[in-house]
């Protein structure tokens, strides 16, 4: 059994660390963003 | 050099429309809009990093615009009239392991010619030997120079772009070769030539360039050691 | 004579000049070749069955040694801006250094084949005759897309390992066809004639692609 | 717009945690390898979809160079990166059931192999978007994707024809499928296929601002005169 939830639980890691990073990405963008166009 | 039909002088034949030229964020060419008329020689000036080279590649069809159109003996499609262009650039772009002749036979067939006559007599044309049996390599700079040049004469074209073609060549040589520049314009070619020496083509081009920071700041007949009043 | 050929003659000339892709592929191959025989030293039967991989792995390495070095003469003096303005068609620059590349893999697999078979005292039980098939269509198989990935990669930051990145996966299926159908030449057990069949869809399927799109390759600054 | 996302958000997760009970409690044990053969409702629906998202990429590609739209580039883009987290979940969930079943980490299984080498292909192609320094990164980065599109039927017989010559276990089992079963396993790639949607939507999302935050800088490099960027 320990095989199965194995396997199910890499696959949400996998998908979550993914969309971790499009987090990480969208909020770095945000920033860049918000300073550009403070700088207006 | 047996006469292709040239356009009349006084005919534009090449337009360029807020010409945009960028490398990721660095802006190369800042909106270049400008019309030259066949059988003129035009000087190119300006200091490193006004866009000179960017704008001659871009004429020749090496680089492709970011924004802007360019129209080139009616056409806009530059692949369409590469005949008519020849290119040379600050790199030889010529094997530096086959001597002048073969390079030339090798470029020639690129242009289906293939009698050997033309290439001596264009080498002979730029004031170098034919035979002579040194590979490219072991050229000094100022032949270097001289057998690029003759490359880009050799299919004999309406347009001729040449960037930095006096550099590291001695005065007496440069002098001839704006002659034959002169001499080549006379009959009827367009003539780009950009330059750091400005002075070796003053009496010889018909119109001074000036380029700063992507854009052309003024165009005057005269040769004047900094960019004249607007144009 | 056609462009294509005017500008292969041209490539062999400068090779035969300077030597220099030729005696470094040499060289590269010779050190695979011992290294391998050093690290497995194995019976007859055994060597049958494994020798099919080394060889073309070796030629693999070498092969990417030489594809590196396609473009090094047109980079040197941006001889590619002189072809690029002239009307010349892109395609007969791209057969032309293929088949350059074609001719130098050959020649160096015809030198390394017999080491191999000295060091592995190999004799194919299969017919042996269908080897150089394999080998003709297996070495285009890499130079096809060797060639376009290097023109590719001249694009790129790290240009010499970005050859390898690109060609090893496509070629995984051109690679394992090659080996298997050695393999079963040597052991005799079963015919290679799928994987020749393979290995020829597969020339044809990339030679006709790389045609089609060379022109947006080279053209690219 | 915006309004969409959250309520597509909730009815995916919705449909996945009801795919995950059917999978674990619903659907029926395998007689000969038991409750580890679960592992197949996210296996197979994962590798479907990740076929699915290159097939995306391939004709996405095919498109950008026939008319330069922008867009195509960038669902090429997004198809690939998307894609190649599907199949490391493939990559990653094959030898996990492979091990307790046949005792080995990984077998030549048709499916598992394609999977693998389409994985490479992909992330070659990634890896020359990130490294390529051409103005024209888009038009190779599809050449490159349609080479690998034509790559993949011959990956796929020359791997098939490899396996009848080293006859290897099949992850799955082929044959017919108990109707329960796959059910179950409908279900699981209708809920993977949205989550994949969401995804690919919002990466999506992500690269469109990514690049008009370029061209508003590249736009403002170009008013401003460099003197004063120097």
């Amino acid at each position: 059994m320990t095989y199965l939830y194995a396997a199910y639980a890499a696959t949400w890691i996998i998908h979550i660390v993914y969309v971790g990073i499009l987090v990480g990405q969208y909020s770095k963008l945000r920033d860049e963003i918000k300073n550009l166009n403070e700088r207006k | 050099m047996n006469a292709t039909p040239i356009a009349p002088a006084t005919t534009p034949i090449i337009t360029v429309t807020d010409l945009v030229k960028q490398f990721g964020r660095f802006a190369a060419l800042r909106g270049v809009s400008a019309t030259f008329n066949a059988g003129q020689m035009y000087a190119i000036l300006g200091d490193n990093g006004a866009g000179k080279t960017t704008l001659l590649r871009t004429l020749a069809g090496l680089n492709r615009p970011t924004r802007g159109s360019i129209t080139m003996l009616g056409s806009n499609n530059l692949r369409a009239v590469c005949r008519q262009v020849g290119y040379m650039a600050h790199p030889s772009l010529l094997y530096d392991e086959m001597t002048g002749m073969e390079n030339l036979h090798y470029f020639a067939r690129l242009y289906d010619i293939t009698d050997d006559q033309r290439c001596a007599s264009v080498i002979t044309a730029v004031g170098l030997d034919p035979d002579l049996a040194r590979p490219v390599g072991q050229y000094s700079q100022g032949m270097r120079q001289r057998m690029s040049l003759a490359r880009a004469l050799l299919n004999d074209p309406q347009i001729l772009l040449l960037d930095e073609p006096f550099s590291n060549v001695d005065l007496r040589s440069a002098r001839e070769m704006v002659l034959l520049l002169g001499k080549m314009r006379d009959n009827g070619k367009t003539i780009f030539v950009v330059t750091h020496q400005a002075f070796l083509l003053e009496g010889a081009a018909n119109e001074f360039v000036w380029m700063e920071e992507g854009k052309i700041v003024s165009r005057t007949s005269h040769y004047s050691p900094t960019p004249g009043e607007k144009p | 004579m056609s462009l294509t050929g005017v500008t292969l003659i041209k490539d062999l000339r400068l090779e035969w000049r300077s030597k220099d892709a030729i005696n470094s592929m040499l060289f590269f191959a010779l050190l695979v070749v011992v290294i391998f025989s050093f690290s497995f030293d194995p019976t007859a039967e055994e060597s049958r069955q494994i020798a099919g991989g080394l060889i073309w792995v070796a030629f693999l390495f070498a092969a990417v040694v030489a594809l590196n070095q396609t473009w090094a003469r047109e980079i040197r003096n941006q001889v590619l801006d002189a072809y690029r303005v002239s009307p010349a068609p892109a395609n007969s620059l791209f057969l032309a250094k293929a088949s350059g590349n074609f001719i130098f893999v050959l020649v160096l697999e015809a030198l390394m084949t017999p080491l191999f078979v000295v060091f592995y005292n190999l004799r194919a039980l299969g017919p042996a005759w269908q080897l150089p098939i394999v080998a003709l269509l297996g070495t285009w198989a890499l130079v096809v897309n060797g060639t376009f990935f290097a023109a590719m990669s001249l694009r790129t930051r790290s240009r010499e390992i970005m050859l390898p990145l690109l060609l090893f996966p496509i070629s995984l299926p051109a690679v394992l066809a090659m080996v298997e159908a050695t393999t079963s030449i040597l052991t005799g057990e079963y015919s290679a004639k799928f994987w020749i069949v393979l290995l020829a869809a597969y020339d044809l399927v990339f030679t006709t692609g790389c045609l089609l799109l060379f022109d947006i390759v080279l053209n690219a600054e | 717009m915006k309004r969409v996302f959250p309520i597509l958000g909730l009815l995916t997760a919705g449909l996945l945690s009801y795919a995950l009970y059917l999978a674990l409690v619903v659907a029926p044990t395998e007689q000969t390898m038991g409750d580890v053969q679960r592992i197949f409702y996210y296996h197979v629906p994962s590798a479907w979809t990740a076929f699915l998202l290159f097939f995306v990429n391939f004709i996405a590609s095919v498109i950008y160079l026939l008319r330069r739209s922008p867009k195509a580039d960038i669902i090429a883009l997004v198809a690939a990166e998307v894609g190649v987290v599907f199949c490391t979940v493939v990559l990653v969930t094959g030898p996990i059931w492979a091990r307790p079943v046949w005792g080995i980490w990984w077998t030549w299984d048709l499916r598992l192999t394609l999977t693998l080498v389409l994985w490479l292909i992909y992330v070659s192609y990634l890896i020359l978007r990130r490294f390529s320094t051409s103005g024209q990164t888009p038009q190779l980065a599809a050449v490159l994707a349609i080479l690998g599109a034509l790559d993949v039927p011959l990956v796929y017989f020359s791997i098939w024809f490899f396996r009848t010559q080293h006859p290897q276990p099949v992850i799955g089992g082929g044959g017919s499928i108990d109707p329960r079963m796959m059910h179950v396993l409908l279900i699981n790639w209708a809920a993977f296929s949205c989550f994949a949607f969401l995804v690919f939507w919002s990466r999506y999302r992500l690269e469109v601002l990514k690049r008009e935050l370029e061209d508003t800088q590249a736009l403002e490099d170009l008013l401003e005169s460099p003197r004063s960027v120097r």
